[in-house]
């Protein structure tokens, strides 16, 4: 049933009656008329055709599609958690307490000794974190222009450093599907500012040689740099900075339950060693005599973002983090890492790389991985990300998360090896079942349309 | 459920078993690849609560927050979010999804992200918006890199006015640390843009202009064609910075020459939120392909349906890499989603009402508290929307400090200039908050 | 898709431990054990199989299925809100202020004297009603023993009256559908206790010789009851008590806009002229010096309801008419009319009689008006009330509400003309795109499986 | 809309106009078949406000409540509701739908409520449970017609305790306001029934005995298979009240003999909502056809598969008229709803662990009071479930009042005894309120 777009259920031209002198205003506004019952029925058809967390199983690897609890977002709606930015420090000390107890939380989860909240969503505290890394280097008068990236790596990695102005060098992976210690010491030199690594990485393996890495990286005075898309693997059981990392950023939408929201808003607090915390984004909270206080670090990079940061996420983070505690974000990861062995074991695909943990990256073969995503769809499933990382052919990147059941788990392997057992004809034609059939995304590049203008003007 | 495990994962002692067994492992920690030299013990000392307990852990500290009624905008302002924003957008379809990389389960949200685009294009009279960026401050530094990318032999300095709200100035500044460009200002007279003195600043080496209405001090700026006369005949682009609701009656960038507008699209959709907020941004149609963030198309599925899909995704990191045109991949969608529900609730009148009483209730706010001895407003002599500068007798400092005491909060400028913010969410306080000032300022 | 029942998930059978003696204590419990996301899926699997207000028109007759504003969940919402029913009268004023505020608006409303906001639905506002009916005879030493009802009226009227203590006398219709005096002269007597009417009656027709009516009534020493479920027809142009109504009540959850809930809660006040005033039930509220207290009506009949009845529905109410104001309720019973009517003129079943008000009931003639009915799931719309008033053959009690704007009726419209198109065949199969096919009532009475557990002794 | 019209039903003007004339009608006052002489004109004199200031008026109403923390019960017992009932019941398709008299599009709802029904089956031991009445009071009110049903020969005396909360009382009086059915009392011994004494008043006339655990001062009731036998070896009908988290821990009332249970379902589900709740209601299969409000039953669909629907209308209003088993028909599904969704998050271990609490915490209580100088508790020397009573030195309504003043409510039951109810939702008060008591109380 194709629902119409707003514009075509009522749209009213209404022309701008101002106090203010006609040179200063448009003539008229011509939008969407339409009473709140037609609304609600409008988004309620919208909604129902869209694929939440609790429409089904969610694997899509390296996104980390965990439930939501339901209690995060009452606790978010509280009047009182809602304040202007610009509120008096001592007007909203209790705000600045749950600041720093989540900077606090943070810090021990990862092993650092000072976080960040500023920064909106990853990518935004990858760039955070490169901005530190540069401004450190320039406080040390070193003047270095590379940043270091695996081609296994998130593309916001390779974008955030070159935003930040610096030459991307990119690591080919080794045969196992890691860091080739080798490549790394090619690529490494004094113009080595950082090298950015996922650990345990987009194929859901541990860079066993992280020490070593480290090393290296430290040893042509570079600074490593972790990014958090994967930290649900390791929750309880390591920490990026008992690894050598100098930063990191956190993905709380992935990590600590915070809801995609269909694409965000999310957070990516940033947390650095002890060396580092004088750079980190102004304001930064800290303990006054009695309570909390807003101080710029000495060394500031500065801010990257209008205020700080995305306040109501990093409220619910804060929600999650202190439900389950430590015991239960250390079940969490296990559970996750349990879930992905298990739907790994029961699938049909070939898994080349492994041991993996939290997610595995499974190939599709002769298949190809974007059709046989599509057919999972017909199964009632979500489906894996798809062909990527290229370190696999026809890759199937795949994280169950620590929520699904062993009962959900045999069903979406089920979804998995149907669509394996499927022929080509039946792929390319897929999905049959859902709101809309396959859709052209050609066409809409080749010819874009990104407004109910541009349609009118057909 | 493990005792103590995460309640969001509660497999029962009999399902971890089978499946640790089905894998072939004795326990679970076996299944992690850690040296030893680098794991950890699991002692996080994060206590676990029950959800009871968090939510009222997290109440009594809320609670420690001051109950002022704010006065405070400059860029980031209340408006009254329907109740209906909230339950429709909280339906799990919409919040717990995922950016739309499978468009065939995602029409819903697509759809509504195209409505929201095809608002902002009318609102702006830009024909391309995207879905969102983080906010305007995050929305004016990706224009500058816009402006490197499209007119990058042209230039190296971008202008901005000398009053901007801080948080913006200073984004900008970071989203130009990997560039060879500087940040210039251009001078106000009386609360808006001095064009006599900005025209003397530009020059070829001038990549972006940016201009915004209504300005930090709420006044609105009254020669934007000017400016864009002079972006114009020096090649640089022109940045318009706004929001939607000033965009229902003000001039439409577009028509004032704007390349880009950018702004704080959520001023619809959400409350105050510390500064949260969803960066809006549309641009010229030649720009295009240069374009920072998601877009929303209008496509065909297989049996020849209207269907929508993120398009135009070879701009983005996730395959573009360091050469994308931004690095940012999680955005506001959801709050887009809000905005938009918000902006459909309020409708065409509903939205210029809105706007008109942003013109008229700081007005006659202005006139009554220059009625009161010790306090002149508004500092300019200007139209002003939604907020204005007032000149204090009394250092503005103990006068905001006062007045917080008596349950209100201003923006403190300088030594003499205190700045009061007003919309539909503060105006049944404005008896008490005229008594409070009455006091404050002699 | 069939959505398994909780139990079929995951049950577990648990031990009871308690510190009390075994005597006093079941020795298990066998319950469902899920986690919060598995619950979050199972019930938002639920309401995909379900049809509000907000998925479509919902015409059911007689039941003003209109849409349930958001902002008024909102209000119920609040922890002020809900308070204990015992807190003493000083430290509930505003609770007490709210509730007073609301009796007067629908006094206002009904025209009458005094409201009572206790019975939690229209029923229990029928028995109310009729006990208060009941005690002002006793109180006249007056012995009645017979309620009469037309032939035309909700099923509730004979069952409360019945309830009462009351013989049922049953009042035939008149050819026009409505009230024929001379049956009704004949049906009451010095016997007759009160007239129970609803007008408009259940056809939408309003009873023009209502003067006369409430005249012959009140010349026998009876009293008129009006029940409110079409109140919706009248707002603002005609008051029950104007017409000679002696009581009536309220069902907010049509009239005013509560939520119907899948079957309640709703709350049914009642409204009583002066004279009637003393019987209400206990507590009642009033305006005392500053404030508001509890008092009991001297003559009170008791209670109908534990405590005060459905405050959080009631609360709702009285948000709802507050937005619209005289004007918009006044307005929304004239787009409720005109709705009807225009609906009703572009049908193509016979709508036998007229002139109607907010609902009509057309004749499904030759079909069956169930199976017309189901046929209508298929075309996506909610179908009418079938079969019922019997005074129509074969009828569809249709009311839009004012709700639906004129491109919805429409649409109505065409589903109600495309199953009239259907043949016999057709319409015994639908639905077919339903969540459920036709489902077999019938045997569902003749072999009760009415828990898991009966489905397990299978 | 029109202007002032319903903002709900918002018709353009020329949406009206095109309506009025295919009706072929002038206006829509032409549309009403009302005499002159019972016209009204409109004058309602309810100002129209908007959706914010409804809210705003609201909000500042409620707040003139005290703000006190509640050691309330007798009946009506608040625990915490986690947000997961909130969220999901408030979806629009169980929340605006109707009763689901097309069952085809009410699976969703109509599944909910058969598995309320199966957990109340469970709970109580009885295999038939509706779907929900108004409340505990009108569910023992519903218990005596069906008694008067199905012992009509036999008797016109229900027994109850003589110590039962007084809405439950006097609403089973309004329900028998139409038979010649009159209500006892028997005695109580130490805060539980008084068996004896209630043997001497069993006889052929009584019709229904009723009794409930916990009481209503907080008593778990120790002889219910005694009163069981009484009332099965006089025929009459052993009503047993509870509530469900009583239930997951004390005696199923089968197992003592009941033939039908009620009680206050909305224990779980909802917050206090001064009084608003649901009447839990289950009896024996003998009664099938003569249970008051809605039965869902399991069946097939044409395609062979399980479906729900309502099942055995033709006990109810609206086929039976007044032969009907009740005139119930809107009942309180949706909170039935809640209900079943508050105990499937529980789960049976949650439910027990509640319970388990329910015994500790006014055991644990009551003896931090024992110790304050000036009150004694509890009074009863009986196991307690949630509340129990205390006795005063001082004047009980003064300690009261004195506590009120300090934040606190109690419940005061005559000249020196006061009640207290401790769950989840006041634990953390309880240092304050001690303190407060022990002022009070001396």
């Amino acid at each position: 049933r194709y629902e119409p777009l707003l514009s075509e259920k009522n749209t009213d031209r209404v022309t701008v009656e101002s106090s203010l002198p006609d040179g200063l205003t448009r003539d008229e506004l011509t939008l969407p008329s339409l009473p709140e019952p037609a609304l609600a029925r409008h988004y309620t058809r919208l909604s129902e055709m869209n694929y939440g967390v609790e429409s089904g199983p969610f694997p899509l690897g390296s996104c980390t599609m965990k439930y939501n609890p339901k209690f995060t977002e009452d606790v978010a709606a509280r009047r009182e958690a809602s304040v202007h930015p610009d509120r008096s420090e001592r007007s909203v000390q209790g705000l600045l307490e749950i600041q720093h107890r989540l900077q606090e939380q943070l810090a021990t989860i990862g092993g650092m000794d000072a976080v960040t909240l500023q920064p909106p969503a990853g990518a935004a505290g990858e760039f955070t974190g490169i901005l530190i890394a540069k401004a450190y280097h320039e406080a040390n008068g070193d003047d270095r222009t590379e940043v270091v990236v695996p081609d296994s790596a998130h593309g916001t990695n390779f974008a955030s450093a070159a935003m930040a102005g610096y030459d991307v060098v990119e690591l080919p992976s080794g045969d196992d599907g890691r860091v080739d210690l080798e490549a790394l010491s090619a690529a490494l030199s004094e113009r080595t500012a950082a090298l950015m690594l996922t650990n345990p990485n987009t194929l859901g393996l541990f860079e066993r040689n992280i020490t070593e890495i480290a090393q290296m990286v430290h040893e042509v005075g570079g600074l490593l740099y972790y990014d958090g898309a994967n930290l649900n693997a390791l929750l309880g059981r390591g920490r990026p900075g008992d690894m050598g990392f100098d930063l990191m950023h956190y993905n709380v939408h992935k990590t600590f339950a915070t809801p995609h929201g269909g694409g965000g808003p999310g957070a990516g607090p940033v947390g650095v060693t002890e060396e580092l915390a004088e750079f980190l984004p102004d304001p930064h909270v800290r303990r006054a005599d009695g309570g909390y206080e807003r101080y710029t670090p000495v060394r500031s990079i500065g801010k990257v973002h209008g205020y700080e940061g995305n306040w109501l996420v990093l409220l619910k983070a804060y929600a999650y983090i202190t439900r389950l505690g430590g015991a239960g974000l250390t079940d969490a990861s296990a559970k996750a890492v349990l879930n992905a062995n298990y739907l790994a074991e029961r699938i049909e695909y070939e898994v080349p790389f492994g041991p993996f943990h939290h997610e595995f990256v499974a190939s599709a073969g002769e298949q190809d991985a974007a059709d046989a995503a599509k057919r999972m769809l017909d199964y009632g499933v979500h489906p894996p990300t798809t062909k990527w990382p290229e370190t696999v052919d026809e890759a199937l990147m795949t994280e169950p998360t620590e929520i699904e059941r062993k009962r959900t788990l045999e069903q979406l392997a089920a979804a998995f090896n149907a669509a394996r057992a499927d022929d080509t004809e039946t792929l390319e034609d897929a999905p049959q079942r859902t709101a809309a059939r396959r859709i052209d995304q050609a066409s809409a590049a080749r010819n874009p349309r990104l407004s109910w203008q541009a349609l009118d003007d057909e | 459920m493990t005792a103590n495990g995460s309640p969001y994962a509660s497999h029962t002692d009999a399902e971890t078993e089978a499946m640790l067994s089905a894998i072939g492992a004795e326990s679970e920690a076996e299944l992690f690849d850690i040296p030893e030299s680098v794991r950890f013990d699991e002692s996080l000392g994060i206590e676990q609560r029950g959800e009871q307990a968090v939510r009222s852990l997290i109440d009594r500290t809320l609670e420690r927050n001051d109950d002022l009624i704010e006065f405070l905008g400059r860029g980031h302002y209340d408006h009254y979010v329907p109740s209906m924003v909230d339950q429709l957008s909280s339906r799990s379809e919409f919040l717990t999804s995922y950016t739309q990389y499978q468009p065939e389960v995602a029409q819903g949200f697509l759809q509504a992200l195209f409505e929201y685009q095809s608002m902002l294009v009318e609102l702006t009279g830009l024909p391309v918006a995207n879905c969102s960026m983080y906010d305007a401050a995050t929305a004016l530094g990706e224009a500058a890199t816009l402006a490197i990318r499209v007119r990058a032999v042209d230039g190296d300095r971008v202008l901005v006015p000398e009053r901007l709200q801080e948080g913006r100035r200073r984004t900008l500044e970071s989203y130009l640390v990997g560039h060879d460009v500087g940040i210039e200002t251009y001078p106000m007279a009386d609360g808006i843009a001095d064009v006599e003195a900005l025209s003397e600043r530009m020059g070829e080496e001038t990549l972006l202009v940016y201009a915004e209405t209504p300005t930090v001090r709420g006044t609105i700026e009254e020669r934007l064609d000017a400016i864009g006369d002079l972006a114009a005949d020096s090649g640089a682009l022109f940045v318009v910075g706004s929001d939607p609701v000033a965009l229902s009656v003000l001039e439409r960038p577009a028509d004032v020459g704007a390349d880009v507008a950018i702004g704080e699209a959520a001023t619809l959709g959400l409350p105050a939120a510390y500064g949260m907020g969803t960066g809006l941004f549309a641009c010229r149609e030649e720009f295009l392909r240069q374009v920072p963030g998601r877009l929303v198309g209008a496509s065909e599925d297989a049996s020849g349906r209207r269907a929508y899909t993120l398009t135009l995704q070879t701009r983005e990191q996730h395959i573009r890499r360091e050469r994308a045109t931004s690095n940012i991949c999680t955005n506001q969608a959801w709050v887009a989603l809000r905005t938009a529900m918000h902006l459909a609730w309020l409708g065409p009148d509903g939205l210029i009402d809105l706007a008109e009483d942003c013109v008229t209730r700081p007005k006659e706010l202005a006139a009554r508290i220059d009625d009161i001895r010790g306090i002149g407003a508004p500092v300019h002599d200007r139209h002003h929307f939604r907020e204005f500068v007032a000149r204090t007798d009394q250092p503005a400092a103990a006068v905001a400090a006062d007045l917080e005491r008596d349950g209100y909060a201003v923006h403190v400028l300088d030594e003499h200039e205190i700045q009061i913010c007003t919309t539909e969410t503060n105006e049944d306080a404005i008896d008490g908050f005229l008594e409070a000032l009455r006091e404050a300022a002699r």
